[in-house]
């Protein structure tokens, strides 16, 4: 057996021992007719979801399962691209919990600790986010500073044996939730300083002035967190790279924050577009030659946010650069597409709740599908992203690179 | 092709109207309608029917109305949507009064218009079966019995604000074809079930019927032409609505434009939304010219069907794309609860599918194109 | 009978005992299969076209129908927007000669010669360019300035009784068969001056030194021209308003055009849906529900072509005034769609001529349609004037009016 | 779904393929056969097959070519597709020889593929009837006598490159369903009625027969599946040439507007362009993402007629999208002849249609998809 096949066989007694089988084939009006969870980041039991979410990442973690690709020590597997994918494709078929909840800290915090940490920081702080011990959530957003996060007011000023933090924080996702916070702010008061007066903390959410205020979205529930920080005190070992060195460890951050989202969309969109189908047939709308059309065109927006990042990784070096903005792009257009066609299917029966299965949900699909657009940058930011760096046009007057 | 200017008077109908909406219902007002049980502000409501007497506008005066057009009405649900006012205005004017005013029955019009003109009496339509199509003609649902007593038994989806209403006017099947039996809210085996909805603004409701007394209107006629017109001027005010609702949002969009700055300059002077908003207001300005084609077909008659179509259209699309491209423009805080911009969005949507969705819509205008092509 | 009524008589009479009325009723496969001048601009013969427009425009001279909102002295009927939209209505029966190569004369150069010019130059000219004596074309885009005229190159300098001027013109539409050119020229050598150093000139096309080079274009025609400036003499009573106030003559010609641009258009593209209707029921496309929709989408955009210019009127001021922009945007998008429909409808026959009635010609009206998003100021410059103008939106750094 | 990198050779063949069609095929080359007569240059084609070895390359070594892999000689037709070559390359190799190696006639194979893949024999095929769709299997000439020899009697629309074409293979109805005849362009009764054509890079023709002699390969197959085959590999060929085109098209506009100068500034530095020029980025990534994902299921075959409808789907509006952005950016220079901007957004328009247009192809995929649904 190879080690790859070998592999295989751990992962599938692993997850087959824990957890049910997904069925082969979806039914319509089978189970539950959520499209939330399953198929869409925006729950109504977040506490529940994330308490699940981290057992299940514990169980992973000890089986040396969690951080497939991550160094050994620290919690990781040291495997290779070929193992993750295999991961990927055969947890798909089995009922795990949604670990969505988690994706902040390890995503997004935990590249940024490896590129940047002290031994201490990567020592404590890896393992901890890999085994769902610890919940992390970003700290970058403000209300004045929506994409351009050279702007950011969020000061932090010296004092005996580390910092003391003012400012105000949005759109942090899990906040409330969250034990860590990856938190840029302003360590130089010269405006004119911008990117180079920004340092980056680890802030313990805990800590004495931290006040989190959940944001109701359109869709009802409150997944982003205002976070207001009044005299905070952050401790010197929790500077994360250099003082004054926060803009290249955010950086990192928004990076590893739009490479991921290409691979959590593109599984997101299958199983809406499978349940589309499904609907349409249930219901006698596949017979028109439109919407056939448009399943179709979901179909081939399926397809190619499959194989989207694996096709970008052989283009030209300043495109596969950019391809994390490419792939948002790509994919938040396919959204809204299926969005509209859902609409188009259900009509009336998309914006009032007749109570047939699997067909009011759908609402919830079109109204959080305007959050993407705008988290983790405007679909505005990633297309000067493209033409600046993947097709060397000039740059704006005064640009700038990341978004959330 | 013509298309009628407005008139000094719906100049002046508009402003007052402005200003009314704007002290009568600011935003608290809304919030508070859009939370509540049943989407309705009784106080407002009493306002609008008792000082300005914008129910019975297009009523004839001998029916307890105003005397006025329907275009001057027009005007009346361009500034409501605009405004985003909750509540059954819609259904008891655009559908229950012009249903009534549609159907040969001078006994049924001297009964109830009068209640509706002067804000008394809320009324709506019942009329859809079908759970994924907006379609008022095709119903199953009998009306048993002869002349004017009927017993009808069945299901109706999407009736637009039934908890408040006092009468519905069901869609039936009868002997002549489609009717229209008048039914009270209150009467034995009515059962109004609310529908969670995505627009709070304007509620619906499954209303199941069990054996329950009805009185069937015009009970000598098919009733089809009737419903086939309250569909298409209901359609034109829906498109009224939508024009005013989308204005609205690109002045919400282009206001925050101008203040909001990211990198140190207003996102209004960026290329991309200058653009975005300019692209809106092309589409917002063609809407309006479709709603201004359809307010004159109201009054000349001729080619309704179709101007409503062309209206309805034209005029859902680009409402719900103004209002998608109000949140995007105010990024982060577009999505949240707390800014208005979600709510222009959910009353873009539902009406998108109110009366039936663009495409069928352009499926009418086909069939209309195809029997008879415009030749130059 | 009401002097509207009188008017429509007087129409009806002359051109019933001039012109053939069109038939009620269009047939798919009769007469002419070709969409070029019937109802596209793209000649074949564009000197027969122009003779037979001028004898024609003569004749409506003659009868005081040619300048119908003109003002008398100059040789106008002096009548109002009711009769203008009669006659417009009217004529659209008649199989009467193309007037386009007049266009640019009537519609561009006089209403900038009634606003600017010396009492003179009114006389002279506006009988001329409404009697189809004279014909006109606009010289003002440059190779370097396609839609920034600001930054005009072509030089005039003072000698005695008149300018010299030497440079370069591109765009000029009509220019190989016109009789005098709107020349707009940099009169001051100052480049800091931009607009202020502009002059506009009444060019006799037949001036030494003036050479005309017609542009292929991809349709395979010809419309276009290059003119090249060779220190052509210009006589100082041949300027337009004031010498340096060329700017604002240009505008008056650049808002004229776009006004036109609207009215024309919405003509044109009634006869290519009506077509295109007559070609799917012939080819059975009709009973497609894709096809069905679009076309009913097309009819919807002829109805606000229609419609569109007098609703605009009645908008708020700021977008009243730049209603011209809104309707080009309008319209290019209308007829892009159209075309594209054509393409979907067609398929192989639109790119191969098959030999069928009234199929291959789709082909010109695919490759023309990308002329119409560039003449008379791109998209981006019309986009730019309704955020501006019409929204109120912030003006680019350095920004600009017109177009062409 | 996997997409297998590009490997070490197809790299090196693509550097190759980019200096040579550099030298060979400079922009006069392309003017001059696009206003000959026939659309094709014979030194070019000579060149490309006695010095590089390009027509046979996924043909077997016994049958005279060099048993390469389709995705190699994928990589020849998006090459080809970026320098716009013109020709019958497309018609001989994706389409005639591709044909041959799916029908199970090994004398055919043997008789004809070798002088393709020496550049010696021109071959094309002969399928389609109705005016207004590409459908290779719906045909009605029929192939009258019995075993090989046959007679045929009737027209094919766009025939590409038939007025240089040899031999031609006719796609008829045969006593076992379809059949493909062999016919000389010499042979009696054969007459190439050449189409004008908007792409003037490929030529097109009509073709009438009067009692001509054919010869009936696989005689007694049924070579639907073969022509199937066919149409589906040749999409794919189509697919690269379309990408190829695409990228050329979109890196034209960029350097254009990195140096065309308007207001004082590169237009490239608005954001309107450089919105319009990201978008045509995603869009031709994500063509070339189907190509890969196409190019790999001519390998493993799995999928293959769905993948190929995926690429020919997305590459075919991709290419006509930046060929008219690439015209767009270009201003008034860019819809004169002497630029190239039109010469590619013709090839484009006329690919968009060659092998069914995108809406077609994505009929096939619903078919598919809703015959059994992909899950999670």
């Amino acid at each position: 057996m190879s080690g790859l096949e070998e592999f295989r066989s751990r992962v599938e007694a692993f997850l087959g021992a824990r957890y049910p089988r997904r069925p082969e084939m979806l039914r319509h009006g089978q189970g539950d007719d959520s499209l939330v969870g399953a198929a869409f980041r925006d729950s109504d039991d977040e506490v529940g979801d994330l308490q699940r979410a981290r057992d299940y990442q514990r169980e992973l973690f000890d089986a040396g399962l969690a951080w497939l690709g991550g160094p050994v020590e620290y919690g990781g597997a040291g495997l290779g691209a070929e193992e993750r994918r295999a991961f990927a494709e055969i947890v798909r078929r089995y009922d795990v919990p949604d670990v969505n909840g988690l994706l902040v800290g390890q995503q997004i915090i935990a590249p940024a600790i490896l590129a940047h940490g002290s031994a201490g920081q990567r020592a404590r702080l890896l393992p901890a986010l890999w085994s769902g011990e610890l919940v992390g959530c970003q700290l970058f957003s403000e209300p004045g500073a929506g994409s351009d996060l050279a702007s950011l007011r969020t000061r932090a000023r010296r004092t005996d044996g580390g910092w003391r933090v003012d400012g105000q924080k949005v759109w942090s996702s899990g906040a409330h939730l969250a034990h860590v916070g990856e938190l840029l702010a302003r360590t130089s008061p010269d405006p004119a300083s911008r990117t180079r007066g920004l340092t980056m903390f680890l802030l313990g959410m805990d800590s004495l002035g931290v006040t989190v205020r959940p944001l109701r979205q359109m869709t009802g529930t409150a997944h982003f967190c205002e976070v207001f920080l009044d005299d905070v005190f952050v401790p010197d070992d929790a500077v994360l790279g250099e003082v004054g060195g926060g803009w290249a460890v955010a950086n990192v951050s928004l990076n590893s924050e739009r490479d991921n989202f290409g691979d959590e969309g593109a599984n997101l969109f299958i199983r809406l577009l499978d349940r589309l189908v499904l609907l349409g047939q249930e219901i006698g709308a596949t017979e028109d030659p439109d919407v056939r059309d448009r399943l179709a065109d979901g179909y081939i927006r399926h397809v190619i946010g499959q194989v989207l990042p694996a096709s970008l990784e052989n283009a030209v070096p300043e495109v596969a650069a950019a391809g994390a903005s490419l792939v948002k792009l790509f994919a938040t257009d396919a959204d809204r597409r299926l969005a509209q066609l859902a609409l188009d299917i259900l009509g009336p029966a998309l914006v009032a709740d007749t109570g047939a299965w699997g067909t009011y949900a759908w609402s919830r699909v079109l109204l959080g599908i305007h959050a993407t657009r705008i988290a983790g940058g405007t679909d505005e930011i990633q297309r000067n992203i493209l033409a600046e760096r993947a097709l060397g046009l000039p740059r704006e007057a005064r640009s700038f690179q990341g978004g959330r | 092709m013509t298309i009628v200017a407005p008139t000094e008077e719906q100049q002046a109908l508009r402003g007052m109207l402005r200003s009314f909406f704007a002290e009568r219902w600011p935003e608290e007002a809304l919030r508070t309608a859009a939370g509540s049980a049943h989407g309705h502000d009784a106080q407002l409501w009493k306002a609008m029917a008792e000082d300005l007497g914008l129910h019975g506008l297009a009523v004839p005066e001998d029916l307890g109305g105003g005397g006025f057009t329907y275009p001057d009405l027009l005007v009346v649900f361009e500034e409501m949507g605009r405004a985003l006012v909750a509540g059954p205005f819609f259904a008891s004017i655009a559908m229950a009064s012009t249903l009534l005013l549609a159907l040969p029955d001078r006994d049924a019009q001297e009964r109830l218009l009068p209640g509706i003109a002067a804000g008394e009496r809320i009324v709506t339509v019942a009329a859809v079966e079908t759970p994924t199509s907006w379609d008022a003609t095709r119903v199953a649902v009998d009306a048993t019995g002869t002349g004017g007593a009927r017993t009808i038994t069945g299901e109706k989806l999407f009736v637009l604000d039934a908890e408040v209403a006092d009468v519905l006017l069901v869609v039936v099947r009868t002997e002549h074809g489609t009717g229209v039996a008048e039914v009270d809210t209150a009467a034995p085996g009515v059962r109004v079930e609310p529908m969670a909805t995505v627009d709070t603004t304007r509620r619906q409701a499954r209303i199941v019927f069990e054996s329950s007394p009805a009185r069937l209107l015009a009970p000598d006629h098919d009733a089809t032409p009737a419903v086939r017109r309250m569909c298409d001027l209901a359609g034109v005010a829906l498109a009224a609505e939508q024009v005013g609702g989308a204005h609205r949002v690109l002045e919400m969009a282009t206001a925050y434009a101008k203040t909001r700055e990211q990198f140190g300059r207003p996102i209004g002077g960026f290329q991309a939304i200058k653009h975005l908003l300019a692209d809106q207001l092309v589409s917002i300005e063609s809407a309006r010219a479709a709603l201004g084609y359809a307010a004159t077909a109201t009054v000349t008659g001729t080619g309704l069907p179709v101007a409503a179509s062309v209206a309805q259209t034209l005029c859902s699309e680009v409402f719900s794309a103004a209002a998608e491209t109000n949140i995007h423009v105010h990024g982060g805080i577009g999505f949240t609860w707390e800014h208005q911009a979600h709510l222009y969005y959910k009353r873009a949507v539902s009406s998108e599918v109110l009366l039936g969705r663009p495409r069928d819509h352009r499926a009418r205008i086909a069939a209309h194109l195809l029997a008879s092509p415009e030749t130059a």
